[in-house]
């Protein structure tokens, strides 16, 4: 059945919620509104005002109130409209989310799933178009998942629920209107390893959520130009399975990384030094990297666009990969 | 404010009413401008518009000194224009262009204008708050009689910035009046969903603060509060806050589906349109003729032909500005200068 | 409580307010050993210690059942002690030994217990609370009528996450007693240097929330004022929230050279020493013996001493289960099985 | 004359006092108290409450303020008691001091100074011992400083006041009684730079703030193994001094990045993929990494002693640089 990708998250939510009735969802203008981005749209009239919880603007309170609920038996889903407002939360995060379970020797683990939405290129400006996700990624006792496909959309929730700590789940605001191909009994997928969304011998891309139909756009270029690219879809961006991205890299030799933020610090960073690190001798070519130029993202839309990892700048990235001699 | 009343704040300077009246029409007519050029595609990302609380900004502009400082939220197309920044910059800010106020960095949520000391233009709901404490405090210290004056929206007074924004300007003294926008919805979020307290003046008074609630569909009443406030806090009051009850007339942005409210209730809303208030109470004192009404309207219209013109007219930054303004262009003898004009810096 | 009333609950029940004073000496003297222990350098890290605000958790933790479910701070050896946690596995802990109660990774601050639902332990200020508010909407979900409290310091009260959490719990109307530990001073600061609003009761009860003010010296009226507030939250009067007035004999922690208070005042408020109080009124009732008071003494001497003995021989958890617990350790059936014991997982 | 880390920051703060009246410092503690960490202590007598401001626990308040206050024409130094407070007020700090600039197409710049404790090493356990300057390091606007020395203690703050952007600066909690040589007449250092605290040919050990003398520890270590380390002081985190970077890797051809932030996406990633960017056909080995084992930190000190980089540690990775065949 074709799908969207909001669709596809829209269906996880609402099968969690009836699966189990411990699961529910808070967050600002999640039930009478819809969703700050239409995901909730319809489930108020499903499960009620207390299981689709409209909550005030207080993203510290209600992410904190989220993991108390979660030690206390339930399994929320919190949904923070945008990653840009997960600032406001990150001491709930990292200082109470991420360390319970071992602060307190094992005892109080924290079943917590937190939506957010990332990204820019909708012309949303400086404090509405982080992607802090790759970055948020360096906290340990974190799960962090980017679906960046309609299966992921409907498969990942899931699973991210029954995993006994905190998950956060990115969903990158320029997919919510990709439409794909759903199996008619689409369910729960891993979140343990990386995907390869086409392969190549070539060079390998590395990348994940909102880059991902960019970078399979570049491969399609590259392969027009003979260059045959492997996409890697990192899906898990921590723990990264180290395993999917040196396998591809010792078949390709050469890799890029696709990562929309910024570039000091970036995921991409922490790839390629793993690359470095494991498997340095393999490479016949320094790993590259695309990012986000170090710019709080302008308005303008031809200002966006040049922010914004582009389908010509992995094209220009991969092709000096391949162009390099080891 | 009583019928009575209006009739005679009317009576005794009808220049300055219909001054406030033409204020408000500018917010409204040009704000309808943005939302037929975002149909049009000219205007793109987050729009936010004010119709129907254009009263709140006219009256409390009004009341301000041009040495006094300005901080506003994402919903802030009619603070900006009536505190001084040219139609013509905000339009051409809003389509990306390199002659608005922003250089099109900002976009619609992100006015800003140094020459007005207007501060934004914030999108992050209650991060505006802290910024105002802070230009207070730098007026405090520097010993200037100068006030901020903050806006914000009923819903931002859930979030811990707004409570430790107005502990600190209580504790502190510190010359700001708070202006809470309450116009009942945080998007969809109506406010006794929102706020164990309704009462938002009672709300801040909590942090003793001087706190009243007014009619913010009526200008001359925002005016004269405002004034009384304003007053207050540069005599050295400290912090007051105004509670200016209004509601939107449009949709939270351009995406709302508007789900979360009736019809009728908006419908009961609009027959206190702020202008039509007004406009009715200066005819009815015989101080707006017709065609006195229609030269402001012409006036207005021409105004914003003039702005969308001036904005069709723009140019792009060039993409190699890309990064400009990430830092700060030093000049070289910065290091050594030290006396530069502190916060504002003209390096357009 | 008027010595009258006083003397009336000992007489209604002489052996319950002696358990009271004898939770109140145990803190102490756990305390006064801990600071020993630091001075020998067996115990390290930050060390707040309670001693002079024993009555607040003494009476406010006997008013509580044990499925109920308490928060606390990083001054928090009290809490725990008298929630149920033994200060065997408490001074386990602050060795830094497997035994402790977090297997020696928590440390003073970090004090957890799953069998007694103490959920810590917080040392970000304020950030306890909205676990609190979680837990209790957990309850409230759930149907359960468990009760929720959480400790905090005045000083607390001028943070966003104590804003948000107020108006979420009163809100949601959930079961949470909210406790404010008014000591007077957050480190340093004086209450009246740290809010515009000094009166903490007033400032809850902004909120909505059923807030009165108890000397937290009198272990008799926190107790009291303690059972009738959670009567009220377990029967869904929804939060309530009691400021304890208290005060802390000692430094802030054991860096603390106390330069912002006068050696009088802490001297005042010594002669209000809970334990002290309620010793002499016990006396008064002729209701403490001498030979009791020696029991009392010497029973909590050989508990503490036991504790230390435990602690000293303890064990180092291995280097090599360092990231233990980072990550839940799964079970191979964890994806299927879904039914898990929820919140609470018996790991070790 | 001799002097300790915190006495050189207590008199840079009452020199930028004294020459400049704009400058004020505010924070939880910094006046009666005397500082969390005794940097202000005498201060309040000399200069009065109104210049050492001390704030309520309010961590986004006093941030922002700083930043309003910076707007209209003061120099404030915001003291954040430490940076695992700062999560408090992370949107403040991205949101707003990193980007008004740029949003506001140059207009408003943020001349404000924000100081931190970092680090971990004194048994605070996971909620006070997070090393976040790497990872803030991530945003552009910013400027980040770790001072390692007395003269940079000392000589690090005059040049961030003068600097008209917001400058984060951040003081390890190990070093304060460490004690220096310090010229009478010592004054502002530049912060653009990096600086070689050590010579070596053999291998470049790369790290800044609290790790530095525990990597010279390690390269004296090494020395007496016959291999001699340069160590490479990185003094800025933000913007990196490349050159110096690549000119001790030209010169030795092998690099490990020490680094007390978490492993994964630290900033010891980044010099690494900059390095591997800019230098891999210089490099002999790749470049290794000694971080911070990835978990909250814990109490018991024998744990804790696990989870930092530790003399052995570096040494171990010098010495399997130095090991390796290129
Ligand atoms: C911290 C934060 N959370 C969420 C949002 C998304 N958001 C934008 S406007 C808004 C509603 C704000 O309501 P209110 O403060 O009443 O102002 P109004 O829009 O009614 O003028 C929300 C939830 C945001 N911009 N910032
Ligand atoms: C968010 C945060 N800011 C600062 C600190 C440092 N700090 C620890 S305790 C404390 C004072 C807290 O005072 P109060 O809430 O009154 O509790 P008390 O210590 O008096 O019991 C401070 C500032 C902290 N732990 N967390
Ligand atoms: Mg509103
Ligand atoms: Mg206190």
């Amino acid at each position: 059945m074709k799908t969207t990708y909001r669709e596809a998250m829209r269906a996880a939510i609402r099968d969690a919620m009836r699966r189990d009735e411990r699961v529910f969802l808070m967050g600002e203008d999640v039930g009478r509104y819809g969703g700050g981005f239409a995901v909730s749209l319809g489930l108020l009239e499903e499960f009620g005002p207390s299981r689709i919880r409209d909550t005030p603007l207080s993203e510290a309170g209600f992410v904190g109130a989220g993991i108390g609920a979660a030690l206390g038996g339930m399994r929320p889903i919190v949904e923070v409209m945008t990653v840009n407002f997960s600032l406001l939360a990150l001491d709930q995060i990292m200082n109470n989310a991420a360390t319970l379970l071992h602060m307190s020797g094992g005892q109080f683990n924290v079943p917590l799933v937190i939506r957010m939405t990332t990204g820019g290129g909708r012309q949303l400006a400086a404090q509405h178009s982080h992607s802090l996700e790759g970055w948020l990624a360096h906290i340990p006792g974190l799960r962090i998942l980017a679906p960046a496909t309609v299966e992921d959309a409907r498969g990942m929730l899931w699973t991210a629920l029954e995993d006994p700590d905190p998950v956060l789940i990115f969903e990158h605001g320029s997919l919510y209107n990709v439409a794909g191909e759903l199996a008619d009994d689409a369910g729960a997928v891993d979140i343990d390893t990386a995907a390869v969304r086409r392969p190549g011998a070539d060079v390998s891309l590395i990348t994940y959520g909102g880059t991902l139909p960019t970078t399979l756009d570049a491969a399609d270029a590259l392969a027009g130009e003979g260059i045959e690219a492997e996409v890697l879809d990192l899906r898990t961006l921590r723990p990264l399975d180290d395993a999917a991205i040196l396998a591809t890299v010792a078949k390709t030799h050469r890799a890029v990384v696709v990562d929309e933020g910024w570039r000091s610090g970036s995921l991409s960073a922490e790839v390629s030094a793993r690359i470095t690190e494991s498997a340095f001798y393999d490479l016949d070519a320094p790993v590259g990297r695309v990012c986000s130029v170090e710019v709080p993202v302008p308005y303008a839309k031809h200002l966006e666009l040049a922010t914004l990892p582009s389908v010509e700048r992995i094209v220009a990235a991969a092709r000096e990969a391949v162009g390099s001699h080891g | 404010m009583t019928e009575h009343d209006a009739a005679q704040a009317i009576a005794a300077d009808p220049e300055h009413v219909r001054g406030l009246l033409r204020q408000m029409v500018r917010v409204r007519r040009l704000e309808e401008q943005c939302v037929e050029l975002y149909s049009a595609a000219k205007i793109r990302g987050f729009l936010h518009v004010y119709i129907g609380e254009e009263a709140v900004a006219a009256g409390v502009m009004s009341a301000l000194r041009a040495d006094d400082a300005v901080v506003a939220t994402y919903r802030e197309h009619g603070h900006a224009l009536l505190r001084g920044v040219s139609a013509s910059a905000i339009m051409a800010e809003m389509y990306g262009h390199a002659e608005g106020c922003c250089r099109g960095r900002g976009g619609s949520m992100h006015l800003f204008d140094a020459a007005t000391r207007f501060y934004g233009g914030n999108a992050i709901v209650a991060g505006g708050l802290p910024l105002a404490v802070g230009l207070a405090l730098a007026d405090r210290m520097s010993g200037r009689d100068r006030v901020t004056v903050c806006f914000f929206g009923e819903g931002a007074m859930a979030e811990g910035e707004f409570h430790e924004s107005l502990n600190l300007a209580a504790l502190w003294g510190l010359p700001v009046l708070f202006c809470c926008e309450n116009n009942l919805y945080a998007m969809g979020t109506a406010l006794d969903r929102s706020e164990s307290q309704t009462d938002m003046a009672l709300k801040a008074s909590a942090y003793e603060v001087s706190a009243w609630a007014v009619d913010g569909m009526d200008v001359l009443a925002v005016e004269e509060a405002a004034r009384r406030a304003v007053d207050a806090v540069r005599a050295g009051g400290g912090p007051h806050f105004l509670e200016l009850r209004t509601y939107r007339f449009r949709a939270h942005s351009m995406f709302d589906p508007e789900l979360y409210r009736e019809k009728a209730e908006v419908e009961r809303w609009m027959e206190r349109d702020p202008i039509a208030l007004l406009r009715t109470a200066l005819e009815a004192s015989g101080e707006l003729a017709a065609d006195q009404w229609d030269a402001l309207e012409r006036e207005v219209g021409a105004e914003m032909a003039a702005a969308v013109e001036f904005a069709e007219g723009g140019t792009l930054e060039p993409v190699e500005k890309l990064t400009r303004f990430v830092y700060s262009e030093r000049e070289p003898t910065a290091r050594e200068s030290g006396d530069r004009a502190p916060g504002v810096r003209g390096s357009r």
